[in-house]
């Protein structure tokens, strides 16, 4: 009975957004801010991947809030989990669970310098070709993931997580700031730097710098996540 | 054709979001309910890439293939909002699974109408 | 990718609904891809596939496995 | 550069990354530095709602582009005003939370982080001129909010963190549709270039749209029937942490369900305002009704919280300047206010580990100071004069009054009535009871004795002399009820291009 | 700088330094209350004066202070009941638990109603009377009885009074643009008819509760009864007559030229049918204090229904009465405290024969129940008179029968009051019960001697009156206008009349002292009842003063059977079961939590048509 209220509920709901999305012809272009970014991405930034033209520079403020959640999520799992980062060094005998097979130990092995290569390179070219900071960071974290599953007695060195979370994070504040002192119309972000020449490694300016910051950032973020998950049977005094 | 294709594009991403929903309003057990979340967070996904979408639009980078030359592209600004919402779904969907695994530490249950201490 | 969703809400064990969720990014991914948003695919692929369901198997395992009525 | 808009979101970010390595070198300098950076916003917020006023905003911008196309801080007298209350008020949050000798380091570096983060989102999406920034920003303040909600071990945090996530994720899921739709017929996110376009938005789209923001702004505005997580949080987080639930959080939350339905939306006038009246009575009416029975006295003060919101959402509700104005003064009464209450109360309830309103008798004698400063909040918080609370309630009966709406009026008088009753009863309690026995209760440390005594001062010098405030309150009113100027202001060229 | 602003410094200053100074040392604060008492007074009486104002803006309003001669005779009856009250009460306040809140509470009362007379403007009035009603509310529960019940009666009560008050102003200022009381009254009559009603029946309500008006009256006996003795002559004698004063300003000043003043008569019946019930109450109480506060109850019902009828006369007579009533029931209140703290009770049937231990207090009670009976030499023969004139004039004759009743069994209960706590044979058990101390005789004793001062020259209060009926807009000298006046001719005035009855009385009293003292030698216990063959047993208390009009009470008993409260009392548990209920919504499931938002979001948008008028 329940059940039937609130699909009828919910059919209500999707009539509605249906009614109003549909008048949105499928694949039709529309007028909009967005024409500005196509504009100007290549041209003032020398930035070729748009869609990081606008998550760095234009909308560069919802990717700093967005890393910040990360960084929260992170840090709010810690507190819920009352994990202890400090305390949490070296191996831990009490663990229970089996060893992975020795063929996915070896795979681990294997891929783990892949993936790190491929993540890095997917945020250093964040400017030129599809990915990024998250995406690469992502990536990377996969590959600690590889690791954490493969390897039973492998730990995230703490101490070096906090770290380049932290630094990666305000390297990326750091860049904001200076833009307001050194950037041409004094606003956070801005770009200070040559922007060089379309599709150069070295073009878009601070955007490149950012996205590597960005990717550093979510790479140790997400890291640091699993990590915090993966072990709280054995730090987890929870109530 | 083209309205077909309206309705089916979005009428599945609003329909994914449905079940989302669905699964958040009537599952007892809070795994799921986090799962509906994050369903719930693609079926939205999946509509704001779907509204970006331009017919015979390529992906909005500036390639060398594409250099110079006048091409009609997507939409890049709901490519951008789809990423921060994927991120920040992550995060909630992994803060939401470490208070379920708390409340499970403590009320050695994940049915969420047996976990009503705070009432009223 | 519908059909994912619905097996993942229906299904009693919790480890394959994890893996319907997973389906669905996947499925997500492709999708995204086709409507020429690969930064996004990209992203979707790397958090919604590998990290968001590796995430729900650790908290499955952490809890229950079977979802009880 | 030295105070810029900017600095409200940049620093408190930077703290909070800063703060894991600060614990490396020296640990006290975790407590020390959020409270540094917060008191320079703090000074900030004076310099700079000095410099503010109607006709010019502070607009800053974000890498270089201009409006629409770049995300964009706005302060204005309006934003600006609720922006510097909430970074004083998160000053004197951490003065009180400083000592707070119950948190182990570890947990007092998460502490500080989830705090500055929280200061920061909400700061954010009050200053914000984006409507997908203000969506993150809203992300940022709600997880910080499950975190600290969840922040204490023995209690059950968990629960209504859980509670409050779901509800939350709603809001999130409900925000992101509606800047979909509205992203769709307009193409663009910028809140004047919405406002500007709003026009050429299909009536049905921009109803639907409307109503997604209504409900999941009212959901971060605990409007009834959504607020089902408020009571839970308030009564499970630190004590500090809900006084700025009260003062921070709720105030982001009804800042931005005031900004979409007055600036965004041009529906305000055909029902918009009628929506959030009737809802702001209903919601006032229930939550008080629901205080006069409860048992434990931080659910009580966070339903009476609920109930203040309501009264908010009136006063925004009439739709006229007057009505603005009092809306302001509540706001910024029910901030200060209510963040001495639970400050208070946190010193009467869970130091002693006692949460029951019928735990507190005699407590009076106990906690002399504590009592006091809670007794004067219950003054303020239900508008008895010399106190701040009465000349927002004044301003909100007149503007009532004004817009001919006598049943309004009687049911704000009415359900006043009940707070002045529930809260009497634990002053009563307090003060002219016997103690049970000897109860061991907490001493307050200076730091919180000082907030306090500063939150109390604030409430009796407004009270006294209500000058100190009402022209920032006037220039703020002025500054909300002028859309087109708020337009003009951000995106001058694109405002007179359609204007010709 | 202004007077006013001075006095209103030198009482909220006091309150302040008092609550402080307690804190620090007990003499401090007794030092600070002192100072209070006697600066305020002479301050008001040398430097202050009608006519004197003070304008300023606060927080956007225009606010105005300054006395009229209509608040200037109130305001003359406070500043002589209050400090003489606060001087008492140093002496009265055995225990030094929280004294600091005590007489900051106190002092900031009579700050507040202070600040009430001399308001001219709508909103300083309204902050003026809500700081004095939390201050005595703070005063009601200081003792710490029975706060869940009489404390928040009172301070609902309280609270719908002042709100109605408060909505009736801002609809004022809607309709007149502007707070000033001047200015209300010129425009009143361009309002419509039912704004008029509306804000006159609200501010009625207001003032209503606080001169406790038969339906808003229950939380008067309580609060009278358990607030602190000392602060209660002020409670009874001073606050309430705010409420007086307020239904003058409503009904002569604001509202006198419009048909609202009709209502006039209803309050005046009210009031009679206030002051039947109240003082059949009171005859029946065992409790001295209590018995006090019905007749409170029942006295403030005669003001309100001499001010409701409205006449010149009839006006006249309840402000006197009221000026009267404040210094008689201060004084009886100031008696049954001294009574309360020597003995301990003020159980009628628990001490008796009092007048010997405490001969100075049973001459101060002794003069106010004359004044109270209304017994030529004291005042209140002339009140009385008056209001039986004035309502006979206004040809309501079940108005006058009700009046009479009631001032005829108020004998009853002052019979009782007098035989049963100072007459009679004294009880061994209180024989050890000494006289007061000098702090609370004399202020007692200067009180009846105003008494008898009204009485002997009754031109130092009928002048002011005369001044402030002026101001109403009576012209002329009311008093004229009473048979009495004119009975006697224009060259005598009541000076005589009461010369003559006081050389009868102390002629008396010298008998009494010197010569009848003599009269009862054998000693009888109070307590050497027939028992009609049953044995009584020790815990019977068989004072005389138990059961004192048992057959009265008999006959009446159809008649008080029923209590207003216990229909307050059933509404209010209704409500709490509806609160109750409302609290479920509330269930604790998340889950349901978040369907009530889907069911919100889908009922607005089948409800958009409607909400968006499309």
């Amino acid at each position: 009975m329940k059940k039937l209220v609130i699909i009828s509920l919910l059919l209500v709901l999707g009539y509605s957004l249906m009614n109003t999305f549909s008048d949105i012809e499928f694949g039709k272009k529309r007028e909009g801010i967005s024409s500005y970014f196509l504009e100007h991405s290549p041209d003032d930034l020398q930035v070729a991947n748009t869609v990081t033209a606008i998550v760095v520079s234009f909308r560069g403020f919802d990717t700093l809030g967005e890393v910040t959640v990360l960084f929260l999520a992170a840090t709010a799992m810690g507190t819920i989990l009352f994990r202890r980062r400090s305390k949490h060094t070296g191996l831990n005998p009490q663990r229970k669970s089996p060893q992975a097979s020795r063929i996915v130990q070896a795979a681990g092995k294997l891929l783990f310098p892949a993936i790190m290569i491929l993540g890095a390179y997917v945020f250093i070219h964040g400017h030129l070709t599809p990915g990024g900071g998250f995406q690469g960071g992502a990536i990377i974290a996969t590959g600690f993931l590889l690791l954490l599953i493969s390897y039973r007695q492998f730990k995230v060195e703490h101490k070096y997580v906090t770290w380049i979370e932290s630094l990666a994070g305000l390297s990326f504040v750091t860049i904001g700031l200076l833009g307001m002192i050194l950037g041409p119309h004094n606003s956070f972000l801005e770009n200070f730097l040559n922007v060089g020449s379309l599709n150069d490694l070295l073009s878009g300016g601070v955007i490149a710098l950012v996205y590597i910051a960005v990717g550093f950032k979510v790479g140790a973020e997400l890291t640091g996540i699993l990590d915090t998950l993966i072990n709280i049977r054995e730090t987890g005094d929870i109530d | 054709m083209n309205q077909i294709l309206t309705y089916s594009v979005y009428g599945s991403a609003i329909l994914v979001m449905l079940i989302g929903i669905y699964a958040v309003l009537t599952k007892k057990n809070l795994i799921k309910i986090v799962i509906g979340l994050s369903i719930m967070d693609s079926g939205f996904n999946l509509l704001l890439v779907a509204l970006g979408y331009i017919k015979g639009g390529t992906a909005p980078i500036f390639s060398p293939a594409v250099a110079g030359k006048d091409v009609l592209m997507v939409d890049p600004v709901p490519q951008a909002l789809v990423l921060t919402a994927i991120v920040i779904g992550f995060g909630v969907t992994a803060v939401a699974l470490s208070l379920v695994i708390r409340l499970y530490r403590k009320h050695n249950t994940i049915k969420i109408d047996e976990i009503k201490t705070l009432k009223w | 990718m519908i059909g994912a969703a619905i097996y993942a809400i229906i299904t009693k064990d919790l480890i394959f609904a994890t893996i319907g969720t997973s389906l669905i990014s996947l499925a997500l991914s492709v999708i995204f891809y086709l409507l020429h948003a690969p930064d996004v695919a990209l992203t979707e692929a790397a958090i919604g596939v590998a990290l968001s369901t590796i995430v729900f198997v650790i908290a499955v395992r952490n809890t229950k496995r079977y979802e009880e009525d | 550069m030295v105070a810029n808009p900017i600095l409200y979101i940049a620093l408190p970010l930077f703290t909070a990354f800063l703060v894991p390595l600060l614990a490396k070198l020296w640990k006290p300098l975790v407590r020390i530095v959020p409270g540094l950076v917060l008191a320079y916003l703090a000074i900030m917020s004076v310099v700079l709602m000095q410099q503010v006023s109607p006709e010019k905003p502070i607009i800053a911008m974000i890498a270089g582009w201009k409006a629409p196309w770049g995300i964009n801080l706005v302060f204005t007298s309006f934003s600006g005003f609720i922006a510097s209350l909430i970074s004083i008020l998160a000053f004197f949050i951490w003065l009180y939370s400083f000592g707070f000798k119950k948190v182990e380091f570890d947990d007092a570096q998460k502490y500080f982080i989830l705090f500055m983060l929280l200061t920061a989102g909400s700061i954010g999406v009050v200053l914000t001129g984006d409507i997908f920034n203000m969506f993150v920003f809203i992300e940022i303040t709600s997880l910080s909010a499950y975190a600290l909600t969840a922040f204490y071990k023995g209690r059950d945090g968990a629960e209504a963190a859980f509670k409050f996530l779901l509800i939350g994720s709603f809001s999130s899921i409900m925000l992101l549709l509606g800047i979909a739709i509205l992203y769709t017929y307009t193409g663009t996110l910028n809140m004047a270039h919405l406002a500007l376009l709003m026009p050429q938005v299909p009536m049905h789209a921009k109803i639907t749209s409307f109503l997604l923001f209504f409900v999941a702004l009212g959901i971060e505005a605990e409007m009834f029937p959504l607020n089902g997580w408020a009571p839970d949080a308030y009564s499970q987080a630190p004590g500090p942490i809900a006084a700025s639930f009260a003062g921070i959080l709720a105030k982001a939350g009804i800042y931005a369900l005031i900004r979409v339905s007055y600036t965004i939306f041009d529906l305000g006038d055909h029902g918009g305002f009628e929506l959030l009246l009737v809802m702001g009575l209903i919601t006032m009416v229930v939550s008080e009704l629901v205080a006069m029975r409860q048992e434990n006295l931080r659910r009580m003060l966070a339903y009476s919280s609920m109930g203040q919101m309501g009264l908010i959402m009136i006063a925004f509700g009439l739709g006229t300047k007057e009505g603005i104005y009092a809306g302001l003064f509540i706001m910024f009464n029910h901030a200060v206010i209510k963040s001495l209450l639970f400050l208070a109360s946190a010193y009467l309830v869970y130091y002693t580990s006692r949460k029951k309103i019928s735990d507190l008798d005699g407590f009076g004698k106990l906690l002399p100071l504590t009592s006091l400063l809670f007794g004067l909040g219950a003054f303020a918080i239900v508008g008895l004069p010399p106190f701040s609370g009465f000349w927002s309630k004044l301003s909100l009966l007149i503007a009532t009054a004004n817009s001919h709406m006598e049943f309004v009026l009687a049911t704000v008088l009415a359900v006043s009535v009940i707070e002045i009753i529930y809260y009497f009863r634990v002053l009563g309690r307090l003060y002219f009871r016997k103690a049970h026995k000897e109860i061991k209760v907490r001493k307050p440390t200076w730091n919180s004795v000082v907030t306090m005594i500063v939150l109390a001062l604030v409430i009796i010098a407004v009270g006294v002399h209500p000058d100190f405030i009402t022209g920032l309150l006037h220039n703020a009113a002025t500054d909300l009820a002028d859309k087109a100027d708020y337009i003009q202001k951000i995106i001058p060229d694109l405002f007179s291009q359609t204007l010709n | 700088m202004n007077s006013l602003i001075i006095l209103l410094f030198i009482l909220g200053g006091g309150a302040l330094l008092s609550y402080f100074a307690f804190l620090s040392k007990h003499a401090f604060g007794q030092a600070v209350v002192w100072l209070v008492a006697i600066a305020s007074p002479v301050y008001f009486f040398t430097q202050v004066a009608v006519g004197e104002s003070f304008s300023f803006s606060l927080g956007g309003f225009e606010l105005a202070l300054g006395f009229n001669h209509y608040s200037w005779v109130f305001a003359l009856l406070i500043m002589v009941l209050s400090p003489l009250s606060l001087i008492y009460s140093t002496g009265y306040m055995k225990s030094r638990l929280r004294l600091g809140t005590f007489y900051f509470s106190f002092i900031f009362s009579i700050f507040g109603m202070m600040g009430i007379l001399m308001s001219r403007d709508l909103v300083s009035l309204f902050i003026f009377w809500e700081i004095m009603t939390w201050a005595s509310y703070l005063l009601v529960i200081y003792r710490g009885k029975d706060v869940e019940h009489t404390g928040i009666k009172y301070m609902i009560f309280s609270a719908v009074g002042a709100y109605s008050m408060f909505m009736a102003i801002v609809i004022l200022n809607r309709e007149m643009h502007s707070f000033d009381i001047a200015t209300v009254i010129q425009n009143f009559g361009n309002m419509n008819a039912a704004d008029q009603w509306l804000t006159g029946i609200l501010l009625l309500i207001g003032f209503a509760v606080k001169s406790a008006v038969m339906p808003l009256h229950v939380w008067a006996p309580g609060a009278y009864t358990n607030t602190p003795t000392s602060f209660t002559a002020v409670f009874s004698g001073g606050l309430s007559k705010m409420g007086v004063y307020g239904i003058g300003l409503v009904l002569l000043n604001l509202y006198s030229h419009s048909d609202f003043s009709q209502v006039g008569i209803y309050l005046a019946w009210l009031g009679a049918i206030t002051a039947v019930m109240a003082t059949f109450r009171a005859v029946f109480q065992n409790d001295a204090k209590k018995l006090l506060a019905y007749s409170s109850v029942a006295q403030l019902g005669y003001i309100v229904a001499g001010i409701g009828l409205g006449t010149e006369l009839s006006v006249f007579a309840g402000i006197y009465l009221a000026i009267l009533h404040g210094a008689f029931k201060g004084t009886l209140f100031m008696a049954v405290g001294a009574v309360e703290r020597q003995a301990g009770t003020t159980d009628m049937t628990k001490i008796s024969g009092l007048i010997k231990n405490m001969p100075w207090t049973f001459f101060a009670a002794l003069v106010a129940i004359i004044a109270l009976a209304g017994i030529p030499p004291v005042g209140g023969f002339v009140g009385k008179w008056m209001l039986y004139e004035a309502a006979i004039n206004s040809e309501h004759m079940f108005l006058v029968i009700l009046i009479f009743i009631s001032s005829t069994a108020a004998f009853l209960y002052s019979f009782r009051f007098l035989f049963g706590l100072f007459l009679g044979q004294q009880e061994e058990e209180t024989a050890h019960i000494k006289e007061a101390p000098a702090v609370m005789v004399v202020p007692m004793i200067l009180l009846s001697l105003f008494l008898v001062l009204m009485g002997t020259f009754p031109g130092i209060i009928f002048k002011p009156i005369a001044a402030g009926m002026a101001e109403l807009g009576f012209q002329g000298v009311p008093w004229h206008m009473s048979v009495l006046y004119n009975m006697w001719g224009d060259s005598v005035n009541l000076t005589y009349v009461s010369i003559t009855f006081g050389t009868v009385f102390l002629l008396g009293l010298v008998y009494i002292t010197l010569i009848a003292r003599k009269g009862t030698k054998h000693k009888l216990s109070t307590k050497d009842i027939h028992t009609a063959g049953e044995i009584p047993k020790p815990e019977d208390n068989l004072n005389y003063s138990l059961d004192f009009y048992k057959p009265f009470e008999r006959v009446l008993s159809p008649l008080l059977k029923h209590k207003l409260d216990v229909y307050y009392n059933e509404f209010g548990k209704g409500l709490e079961a509806l609160f109750n209920f409302m609290r479920r919504i509330y269930t604790g499931n998340g889950q349901t939590y978040a369907l009530y938002v889907v069911v919100f979001l889908v009922a607005l948008i089948l409800l958009s048509g409607r909400i968006f008028g499309i």
